[in-house]
C-alpha cells in the first residue's frame, strides 16, 4: 500500500498524539534525570560494617595516635583517638590524610629496577631481593644506611646490618632529635629530654614550632587546648619566639619576634637576667655559664636577635614568677639547629628549677637496644648525615659502594639538595625502601615498595618532645594496597643470606623483644593499647655544657643583612609524603598560585627591596637560588623572607610535583664550633627582580 | 515510487480511501501499543539472582527468624544481606539439602570466599539514607497493628514463602531496580501529617537524603 | 513559465513586491554567520559534555556573562511586549509598521536566552524540575514560568507572520489560520504584556531579594524588592529603541528603507518617556540605597566599588551618559529628529541598560560582604563568548531568513517605491 | 525577619583565639564527605572545600601585626538567604536540628543559591569529580558522591547525626535526646586545638549554648539578619570587628 506525504504526516501526527498518551516521554524524562544522579563514571557508595582500629602514624612526624575507620575491610578515615596520649582527641592535617595516602597516585606499586637508559623496569620480588643481596655482598663494608624513621626499632636493624658488614655508616635524617640528644650527652645526661608541657603553667617556645610541627604536636596542642578554655582567659601563657608569625605564633598568647637561629642567644639573655635576679644551678660549670650568660646583656641580645630589652626583661620576669615554667627550644622548621640551642634552653629550665619538676623538663629512660650489633639512640644521634655527605663531597672520605635508603628522602629533604644529589651520583648502587616514588627513589637503582604504617607492623618508641616514656605498635589495618613488602622482613631475609647474625628471624620477634625491653605488654599493644611510663632516668653530675655553648656562640655566624626564615607546616607534608592529594587545598592562596610559590616579607622590607606584592623575585645565595613571587605579610620580621617548606618536588604526583621551589636549595650547611654538628638555620640571601 | 507511477489512479484512490482520519488513528494505535506494551519490556532487563535462594526453605523448614540474617549491628546500622562468611556458618562442607543450587553456592562462593552479588529489589540510590532502625514495629505499631512480615512488605517483596527468588528487573537507563521505591511512595507515610506526632519523622529532605 | 535570470533563484519565495540580494550573496552571508554559529556550537558542546568547568565562571561568580547576556537581551527584547501592548491594547496604530520586527526580535531574544540557560544550568537534563518541583517562593521560578509562557506567546505571535509567506499563504488552511490568529492577536498581546511584565519584574526581583548581598538588596521601601519595578520600566525604556536600532542596521545592510522615520521617532519618543520615568525611580533608588540599605548593612558607598573594573565610572555612565543624556535627546523633538543624535541616544540607552544588568549580576557578586574577604574579578572565557556568539548568530540567521522570505516590513514596498521614483 | 524554630538547633562555636590555621578540619571534611582532590588547588574560588579557613589580619604593620584564622563551614542560617531562592526546592531548612539541607540529585545547578550566600559556603561542581590512583577506594558510604553541575555545601556532617540516632534507637534510647558529644561534625572532631565546639544551641547544658551567650561570641555578618547557627568566639576586639561590617563611628556590639 502506498502512502503519500499527507497520509504519512497524518500518521506521524497520530503517533505523536499516541505517544504522549503513553508513559514513553514521561518515563524517559524522569529516568533521564535519575540517570544523571547515577552516572557510571561517578563512584558509588560501597556499604559495609563499620569497625575501628587504634594505631599510630608512622608517616606524620607528630607520631599521631589515631583510630582507623574501616567499612567492611576498607579503611576510609583516619580519626582522632580520644584516649591516645599522642592524639588526645585531635589529628594533624597530615595524619588525617593517611588513609587516602594508601591510594596515592605516587605510590610505588611493585619493585622497580632503574635500567641504564633511565626507565623503570618492573621486576619480581625474587629478582629484587637477589639484586639487593648481590650488591650488598659486593659492597662489603663500604656501605651506608640512611633511615627516615626517628622512633622505630628498624634503626637498630639497619645499623646492625651496617655494623655486621663492618661499616659504621648508619644515619637518620636530621631533625630536632640529634642536637637534643647531643646536647643532653654534653650535659653528662642520661636518657632523652622530655617536656611535660601539659603540667606547665608558662610555656616559652624559642623557635620550637610547638603548635605545628615541633615534637609530639598533638600532645602539645592538647595541652594548649586544656589551658585555653574557649571564651575565657588562658590559664597558661604560651609565648612563641621566632622570625615569623607562624601558626604557632597565631595560637600563642604572645609572639616575640626573634631572628632565625638566634634561639640560644635569647635563652642566654634570659639566663643572664635570671642569674642577676638571683637564680643559680647546682652544676659544676655554673660559674663558667654565669660568665658566658653575663656577656648577653639585653642590649646585645637585642642587636643580635631583634628582641627588645624591654620584652626580654618582661619575659624573664614572667618566667621567674611562674610556678612551673617551661622553655622549649628548637628550629622553626624542625631541623638544622645546633647543640647550643638546646643547651641554652635547658640551662634556662635549670635556672628556673624546671629540670626534673612536674611541668618541666624530664630525662626519659629509653628502652635498651634489642639487636646486639645495632646502635642505640644516643649512638645514632651522634651520626651526622649531612656532615658525612659533605665529607664525601669534599673528597675527605670515599663514597660508599652501596647506599640503602629506608623511608628517607635526602635528595629532597637535606640542605643544599643539589650537592647531596651529586654525592649520590658517586655511589654505584643505591636502593630505596619507600612507599612513594620520591626524589631519592628516582635516583636509586632499585626501588622497593614498603607498605605504609597502616599496612604493616612497626613501632614507635618515645618520640622527641613527649613528656613520658612511651611505646606503641603500628598495626596493619588493611592489606597492602600495592605489591609491597615490609623492609624489615626483606632486610632480615637478605641479612640471613649474607650470614649476618642479628639475633632474630622475623621482625615481629624484634618488636616483641623491644616491647619487652620497654616494659610493655605485647598482647595489649597488639590490641591497640600503648605503653607509657612516668619513670625518669637517674642523673648524676649534670653539667650545663657552658664550654660547649661558649665555643659555639663565639663562632656563631653573623646574621646576614637579609635572611631566610623557612616555615614548616604539616599540612604541606614531609619530604617522605610530599603534598597528600587532599592537602593541596589547604595551601593558602598567597603561598602558591598554579606552580609559582610565594614568599612573604613585611611591607617595610618590600619597600626597601623595591618590590610589591606579586612581583617575581629571585632569591640567591652561595648555595643556590629559587624563584618566587612576593607576598606582603606583616607578621615577618624586618629583613627576613619567610619561605614555606614542602614545595619544589621533582618526583611524586600531580598533587606536588613541580609546585614551587624547594627552600632547602638556599640553606647553607655550617658546622657548630665545638660540637661539629652540622647546622643550617641561618641563611643569608640576596633578592633580585626576576 | 515506481509503483505509484505505474498505478497512479490506484495510488490516489487508496489515498482517498484512507484519507481523512485513518492514518492518524493508525499512528495513534501503533504508538499506544508501542508505549504501553513494547516500551516497558525494552526499558527493563530481566536478571535472575546468581544463586536461587529459597526463603521458604530457611523459614519454614529450617525455622529461622528473619533477623537471623537481617539484623541490626551494634552501631545501629542494618546488616542487610548476610555475607558469604555468615552463610557458611551452616553451609560449609556438605550440602544440607538436595537443592543443586546449594551445592553450587558452596562450591562457587563458600569455597572461594567470594561474596554473592545479590540483586536487591528495593535497593535505594546512594543519595537516600534509609534507617531500618527508625522504621521499627515499636514505632509503627503505636497506631498500626502490623506483624513483622506485614511491616516489611510495606516496601519489600514478601519473599518469605517463595521457593524461587523473583526475577529482578533492572532499568537500563537508570540501572535501578524496577521495585526501587520512588519518593512519592516514601511520602505515602512521610507526607502524612498523622505520622509526625507519633514517629517524630517529618517529610524534611534530610530525613531521607544524604 | 519562463525564467528571469536577473532575479535570484529563490525569488518566488520573496514577499510580494520586494526585491532581495542574489542567492549567492545571501549564501555567503549565511556562511559567515554559520561559521560563528559553529564556533558557538563547539563551545556549547564542550560545556554540555564536560561541565561548566570549561567556562570562566567560579564559586564567587556563579553568574557571569551568560546571565548578563540573558538579562540584557530580555530587557532589550522588551520592545516586543511593550510595542504589542501599545499597538493592540492602546491602539496606537502606526506601530503596526514595526510590530512584526518587534515580535521577531522578541522571539529571538527569548529563545536565545532559553538556549543560553540550557548551557548555564549545571544539569540541563533536570531543567524540567523547574516546572515539576517548583518552589513558589523563588523569584527564579516566576522567571522560569513566565519566560516559558511568554516564549510560547511569542511563537504564537510569530506563526501568522510565517504563514503569510507568499507560498504558504496560498494554502487555504494556513491562510485562514494566519488570519484568525491575527484576529486573536490583541489577546495574545495582552497575555504577553502581562507575562512579560511579571518576568522582567521577577528578574529584577531575583536580585532585590538577596538580603545577603547589600549591593543589590532593595528592601525597606513600599514593596520588597522594588527592583521588580526598576527592571520592568528600564526594559520598556530601552526595548523600543533597540528594535529601531536593529531595523536601522538591517536598512544599512540591505540598502533599503524598511521603517519610516516617523515610526522610528515615535518609538524613540515612547522609549524616551519610559526612560524618564525609569530615571526618576532609578535616581531615587540609588539615593535610597546609598543612604539606607548600605549604612544599615554597615557599609559605605565607596566600599561597593573597586579599582577600574568595578569602579564608580560604571554607575555614573549608567546614570548620566547612558541615562540622562539619551533621555534628553529622545524627549526633545529637535534633537530626536536629528538622525545621528537619535541613533546615538538609542545606542547609549541600550548600553546603559546592559551596564545595569551587568553590575547587578557581576559587580554584586564581586563585592566582598565578609570584611576579611577580598574583591574578586571575573572575565568570561572563550566558551562563554562562543555560546553568546552562537545566540547572536542564531538571531542573525532568523532575522535574515525572516527578512528575505517573510513580509516583515509593511512599509517596505511603499518606502522603496517612493525612493526609486 | 522570620526564623524557623526547632526543638534542637545544632550549632557551632569556633574559638578564633585557638585556631592556628593548621588545616586539619579541611582535610578531615574532605575525607568524611567524599570531596574529590584536585591537582591544582590554587584557584581558591574554583576549589571545593566545605570548610575554608580564612586568614584575618589586624591590618597593622610589623611589629603590631596580629593574625587570626577563621574556619568557615556553612553557617546553617536560621533565615537562610539560599533556601527561598532555590527554584526546585533542592535546598531547604525544614528538619529538626535546623541544618540547611542540600539534596544534590534535585539540584539543577542554577547557582542562584551561591549568588545569595554572602558567606561563600556553597560550592559548584564545575567538573565531574575524579579520584586518581584508586583514591575512590577510600570513599565513605555516608555521603553520596556528586556529579558535575550541582551545588553542594557543608551539612554539619548530617549523616553522623542520622547514625547517632540509629544507634540510640537500637539501644532503646531516645534518638532526640542524644548526650553531648555523641554527634559532632568531622571538623569538630579533628581539630587538635579544640577550637570548634559543637552541640545543641537550644540545650543550655551544652557547652556550645554557653559559648554562644558569651560576650565574646559574635556571628558572621549578623546585621544582615541571616540568624546563623555558627558562633565565633574571640577575646580580641579587632577579630570581632571583622565578623561584621561596621561604619567608622559604630562600636562592636557586646
Amino acid at each position: 500500500m502506498a502512502v503519500d506525504r499527507r497520509g504519512f504526516l497524518k500518521f506521524v501526527a497520530g503517533a505523536t498524539t499516541g505517544v504522549l498518551a503513553t508513559p514513553v516521554p514521561w518515563k524517559l524524562l524522569d529516568d533521564a534525570s535519575i540517570w544523571t544522579q547515577n552516572w557510571s563514571w561517578i563512584p558509588r557508595n560501597v556499604d559495609g560494617e563499620n569497625s575501628y582500629i587504634s594505631t599510630i602514624s608512622k608517616l606524620c612526624p607528630s607520631a599521631a595516635g589515631m583510630k582507623i575507620r574501616l567499612v567492611g575491610n576498607r579503611p576510609v578515615r583516619a580519626l582522632p583517638d580520644d584516649n591516645h596520649p599522642l592524639s588526645m582527641g585531635g589529628i594533624t592535617a597530615l595524619a588525617a590524610a593517611e588513609v587516602q595516602l594508601m591510594y596515592s597516585p605516587s605510590r610505588v606499586k611493585r619493585p622497580l629496577k632503574h635500567s641504564g637508559d633511565g626507565a623503570y623496569v618492573a621486576i619480581s620480588w625474587e629478582e629484587a631481593e637477589k639484586i639487593l643481596k648481590e650488591n650488598l655482598r659486593r659492597a662489603g663494608s663500604k656501605i651506608a644506611y640512611v633511615s627516615g624513621d626517628e622512633t622505630g626499632t628498624i634503626n637498630e636493624l639497619l645499623s646492625g646490618m651496617a655494623k655486621e658488614s663492618g661499616s659504621e655508616d648508619f644515619y637518620v635524617m636530621p631533625s630536632e632529635v640529634q642536637p637534643a640528644a647531643r646536647a643532653f650527652a654534653a650535659m653528662n645526661g642520661n636518657g632523652q629530654l622530655g617536656y611535660d608541657i601539659e603540667n606547665s603553667d608558662y610555656v616559652l617556645a624559642l623557635g620550637a614550632n610547638i603548635l605545628e610541627s615541633w615534637g609530639t604536636v598533638l600532645r602539645n596542642r592538647a595541652a594548649f587546648k586544656q589551658s585555653h578554655p574557649a571564651a575565657e582567659k588562658p590559664t597558661v601563657k604560651y609565648v612563641y619566639a621566632g622570625p615569623v608569625q607562624s601558626n604557632t605564633a597565631a595560637g600563642a598568647d604572645e609572639w616575640l619576634p626573634a631572628k632565625s637561629g638566634t634561639e640560644a642567644i635569647v635563652a642566654l639573655g634570659i639566663a643572664n637576667l635570671l642569674i642577676k635576679a638571683g637564680a643559680s644551678v647546682n652544676a659544676p660549670d655554673f660559674a663558667e655559664f654565669k660568665a658566658l650568660a653575663a656577656q648577653f646583656t639585653p642590649q646585645k641580645v637585642a642587636s643580635l636577635t631583634g628582641v627588645t630589652p624591654a620584652k626580654l626583661k618582661a619575659i624573664a620576669v614572667e618566667l621567674s614568677k611562674a610556678e612551673r615554667p617551661l622553655v622549649l627550644t628548637g628550629s622553626e622548621f624542625g631541623q638544622g639547629t645546633g647543640v647550643a640551642t638546646v643547651l641554652a634552653g635547658t640551662a634556662v629550665n635549670m635556672l628556673l628549677g624546671s629540670f626534673g619538676r612536674e611541668g618541666g623538663v624530664k630525662a626519659l629512660p629509653l628502652a635498651p637496644k634489642v639487636i646486639a650489633s645495632g646502635m642505640d639512640r644516643s649512638e645514632i644521634a651522634d651520626k651526622d648525615l649531612v656532615a658525612y655527605l659533605s665529607r664525601i663531597s669534599a673528597g675527605k672520605v670515599p663514597a660508599p659502594r652501596a647506599m640503602v635508603f629506608y623511608e628517607a628522602n635526602p635528595v629532597y629533604g637535606l640542605p643544599q639538595p643539589a650537592a647531596m644529589a651529586k654525592v649520590m651520583d658517586k655511589v654505584p648502587f643505591k636502593v630505596a625502601f619507600t612507599s612513594f616514588l620520591d626524589e631519592t627513589a628516582q635516583a636509586c637503582d632499585l626501588i622497593l615498595p614498603t607498605p605504609l604504617g597502616l599496612e604493616r607492623f612497626d613501632d614507635v618508641e618515645t618520640p622527641y618532645g613527649i613528656g613520658q616514656a612511651f611505646y606503641a605498635l603500628a598495626r596493619p589495618v588493611a592489606p597492602c594496597a600495592v605489591d609491597g613488602k615490609p623492609a624489615a622482613d626483606v632486610l632480615l631475609n637478605v641479612a640471613s643470606q649474607l650470614n649476618m647474625d642479628l639475633g632474630f628471624a622475623t621482625y615481629e620477634e624484634v618488636l616483641q623483644a623491644k616491647a619487652e625491653a620497654a616494659g610493655a605488654d605485647w598482647d595489649s599493644l597488639m590490641e591497640g593499647e600503648f605503653f607509657t611510663s612516668d619513670a625518669v632516668a637517674e642523673q648524676s653530675g649534670l653539667r650545663l655544657g657552658a664550654a660547649v655553648m661558649g665555643k659555639a656562640l663565639a663562632a656563631a655566624p653573623k646574621a646576614a643583612k637579609l635572611s631566610i626564615a623557612p616555615v614548616q607546616k604539616l599540612n604541606i607534608g614531609t619530604p617522605n609524603t610530599a603534598i597528600p592529594p587532599y592537602n593541596n587545598k589547604t595551601i593558602r592562596r598567597w603561598e602558591l598560585q598554579k606552580n609559582e610559590m610565594y614568599v612573604a616579607m613585611n611591607g617595610a622590607t618590600a619597600r626597601e627591596l623595591g618590590v610589591v606584592k606579586h612581583d617575581r623575585i629571585k632569591l640567591t645565595n652561595s648555595s643556590g637560588s629559587i624563584q618566587a613571587r612576593v607576598n606582603i605579610f606583616e607578621g615577618v620580621m624586618p629583613n627576613t623572607i619567610a619561605v614555606l617548606m614542602g614545595f619544589g618536588h621533582t618526583a611524586f604526583d600531580e598533587f606536588s610535583k613541580g609546585k614551587g621551589e624547594n627552600v632547602m636549595e638556599l640553606l647553607t650547611v655550617g658546622y657548630e664550633a665545638g660540637t661539629g654538628q652540622s647546622v643550617w638555620n641561618v641563611a643569608g640571601v640576596n633578592v633580585s627582580k626576576a | 515510487m515506481e509503483e505509484r507511477l505505474l498505478h497512479p489512479a490506484d495510488g490516489n484512490s487508496t489515498s482517498r480511501q484512507f484519507g481523512g482520519a485513518a492514518p492518524f488513528f493508525v499512528g495513534l494505535v501503533v504508538a499506544l501499543i508501542f508505549g504501553w506494551w513494547a516500551f516497558p519490556g525494552m526499558l527493563f532487563s530481566e536478571q535472575e539472582q546468581p544463586i536461587n535462594f529459597s526463603h521458604k526453605v530457611h523459614i519454614q523448614d529450617a525455622e529461622m527468624e528473619c533477623s537471623a540474617c537481617h539484623y541490626f549491628r551494634e552501631d545501629g546500622t542494618f546488616a542487610g544481606l548476610p555475607t558469604t562468611e555468615s552463610c557458611a556458618e551452616c553451609h560449609s562442607d556438605e550440602p544440607l539439602g538436595e537443592d543443586p543450587e546449594e551445592a553450587r553456592f558452596i562450591k562457587e562462593y563458600v569455597e572461594t570466599g567470594k561474596e554473592v552479588k545479590w540483586h536487591v529489589y528495593q535497593k535505594q540510590p546512594d543519595n537516600v539514607f534509609f534507617s531500618h532502625a527508625a522504621h521499627s514495629l515499636e514505632s509503627c505499631n503505636n497506631c498500626h497493628d502490623f506483624s513483622e512480615v506485614e511491616l516489611c512488605s510495606q516496601c519489600h517483596i514478601d519473599v518469605a514463602n517463595m521457593d524461587k527468588a523473583p526475577t529482578y528487573y533492572e532499568n537500563k537507563l537508570t540501572t535501578y531496580s524496577k521495585q526501587t521505591m520512588k519518593m512519592w511512595q516514601c511520602e505515602r507515610c512521610h507526607a502524612h501529617p498523622e505520622h509526625y506526632g507519633v514517629t517524630r519523622s517529618s517529610n524534611a529532605c534530610f530525613v531521607c537524603h544524604k | 513559465m519562463g525564467k528571469n535570470y536577473s532575479l535570484p533563484a529563490d525569488h518566488e519565495l520573496f514577499p510580494e513586491g520586494t526585491s532581495r540580494c542574489s542567492l549567492t550573496k545571501f549564501s555567503i552571508w549565511m556562511g559567515l554567520v554559520g561559521a560563528v554559529a559553529l564556533w558557538g556550537l563547539y563551545a556549547a558542546f564542550r560545556v554540555l559534555a564536560e561541565g561548566l568547568g570549561v567556562t570562566g565562571l567560579d564559586d564567587y561568580f556563579g553568574f557571569g556573562l551568560w546571565i548578563t547576556f540573558d538579562l540584557a537581551v530580555i530587557a532589550l527584547g522588551a520592545g516586543a511586549f511593550f510595542t504589542g501592548l501599545l499597538r493592540y491594547i492602546l491602539n496606537i496604530d502606526p506601530l503596526k509598521n514595526i510590530i512584526n520586527l518587534t515580535v521577531i526580535i522578541g522571539f529571538i531574544c527569548y529563545s536565545g536566552a532559553m538556549l543560553i540557560l540550557v548551557l548555564d544550568v549545571g544539569q540541563p537534563i533536570r531543567a524540567w524540575f523547574g516546572y515539576w518541583h517548583a518552589n513558589v517562593h523563588s523569584m527564579l521560578t516566576e522567571v522560569i514560568f513566565c519566560i516559558t509562557c511568554y516564549l510560547i506567546v511569542l511563537i504564537i505571535e510569530y506563526i501568522p507572520l510565517i504563514l503569510e509567506q507568499k507560498q504558504l499563504n496560498r494554502i487555504p488552511v494556513l491562510h485562514h489560520l494566519a488570519h484568525n490568529l491575527h484576529v486573536w492577536m490583541p489577546l495574545f498581546a495582552g497575555i504577553g504584556a502581562f507575562l512579560s511584565t511579571f518576568h522582567q519584574g521577577s528578574l529584577g526581583g531575583m536580585y532585590g531579594v538577596l538580603f545577603g548581598r547589600p549591593y543589590v538588596l532593595r528592601d525597606g521601601f513600599f514593596i520588597w524588592p522594588w527592583t521588580f519595578f526598576l527592571f520592568v520600566i528600564s526594559a520598556v525604556g530601552s526595548g523600543p529603541v533597540f528594535t529601531v536600532l536593529i531595523a536601522t542596521l538591517m536598512e544599512k545592510m540591505t540598502g533599503k528603507k524598511l521603517v519610516s522615520w516617523e515610526i522610528k521617532s515615535l518609538m524613540g519618543k515612547i522609549a524616551g518617556a519610559m526612560l524618564l520615568v525609569y530615571l526618576v525611580f532609578k535616581f531615587a533608588d540609588t539615593y535610597a540605597w546609598a543612604v539606607d540599605v548600605l549604612p544599615r548593612s554597615g557599609l559605605t558607598f565607596d566600599q561597593n566599588f573597586y579599582q577600574t573594573i568595578y569602579g564608580k565610572w560604571l554607575l555614573w555612565s549608567e546614570l548620566f551618559l547612558c541615562g540622562v543624556v539619551p533621555c534628553i535627546i529622545l524627549l526633545t523633538p529637535k534633537l530626536r529628529n536629528t538622525p545621528a543624535l537619535f541613533y546615538s541616544a538609542a545606542l547609549l540607552d541600550c548600553i546603559g541598560i546592559t551596564i545595569n544588568r551587568y553590575v547587578f549580576t557581576v559587580q554584586a557578586l564581586a563585592m566582598p560582604v565578609m570584611p576579611f574577604d577580598s574583591w574578586e574579578t571575573y572575565a568570561p572565557n572563550w566558551a562563554e563568548w562562543g555560546a553568546s556568539a552562537l545566540v547572536l548568530a542564531y538571531g542573525a540567521i532568523i532575522l535574515s531568513l525572516s527578512y528575505r522570505y517573510l513580509p516583515v516590513f509593511p512599509q517596505e514596498r511603499a518606502l522603496n517605491a517612493t525612493k526609486s521614483n | 525577619m522570620e526564623t524557623k524554630e526547632f526543638t534542637i538547633k545544632w550549632g557551632m562555636a569556633i574559638d578564633l583565639d585557638k585556631c592556628t590555621g593548621c588545616g586539619a578540619c579541611m582535610v578531615a571534611c574532605q575525607a568524611e564527605n567524599n570531596l574529590a582532590p584536585i591537582a591544582d588547588a590554587s584557584n581558591k574560588i574554583k576549589v571545593m572545600n566545605w570548610i575554608t579557613v580564612y586568614e584575618l589580619s589586624n591590618g597593622k604593620p610589623y611589629p603590631e601585626h596580629d593574625v587570626a584564622y577563621l574556619p568557615r563551614p556553612c553557617q546553617q542560617c536560621g533565615h537562610p538567604p539560599c533556601v527561598s531562592v532555590c527554584p526546585v526546592i533542592a535546598t531547604d531548612k525544614n528538619e529538626e536540628g535546623g541544618i540547611v539541607s542540600q539534596v544534590t540529585p534535585r539540584c539543577i545547578g542554577c547557582r542562584y543559591c551561591m549568588a545569595a550566600c554572602p558567606y561563600h559556603a556553597r560550592y559548584f561542581n564545575w567538573r565531574d569529580p575524579v579520584w586518581p590512583g584508586g583514591l575512590e577506594k577510600a570513599l565513605t558510604p555516608d555521603v553520596s558522591v556528586r556529579p558535575r553541575g550541582v551545588v553542594e555545601k557543608c551539612t554539619f556532617c548530617h549523616h553522623r547525626w542520622m547514625a547517632a540516632k540509629d544507634k540510640a534507637i537500637v539501644e532503646g534510647r531516645d534518638p532526640m535526646d542524644l548526650p553531648e558529644g555523641e554527634y559532632v561534625t568531622s571538623c569538630t572532631e579533628a581539630c587538635p586545638n579544640g577550637a570548634i565546639t559543637f552541640g545543641d544551641l537550644n540545650n543550655e547544658e551544652h557547652e556550645v549554648a554557653k559559648l554562644a551567650s558569651s560576650k565574646y561570641a559574635h556571628r558572621l555578618l549578623e546585621r544582615l539578619g541571616a540568624d546563623t547557627q555558627v558562633y565565633y568566639v574571640s577575646r580580641r576586639e579587632w577579630v570581632l570587628r571583622q565578623l561584621d561590617n561596621y561604619l567608622e563611628d559604630e562600636k562592636v556590639k557586646g
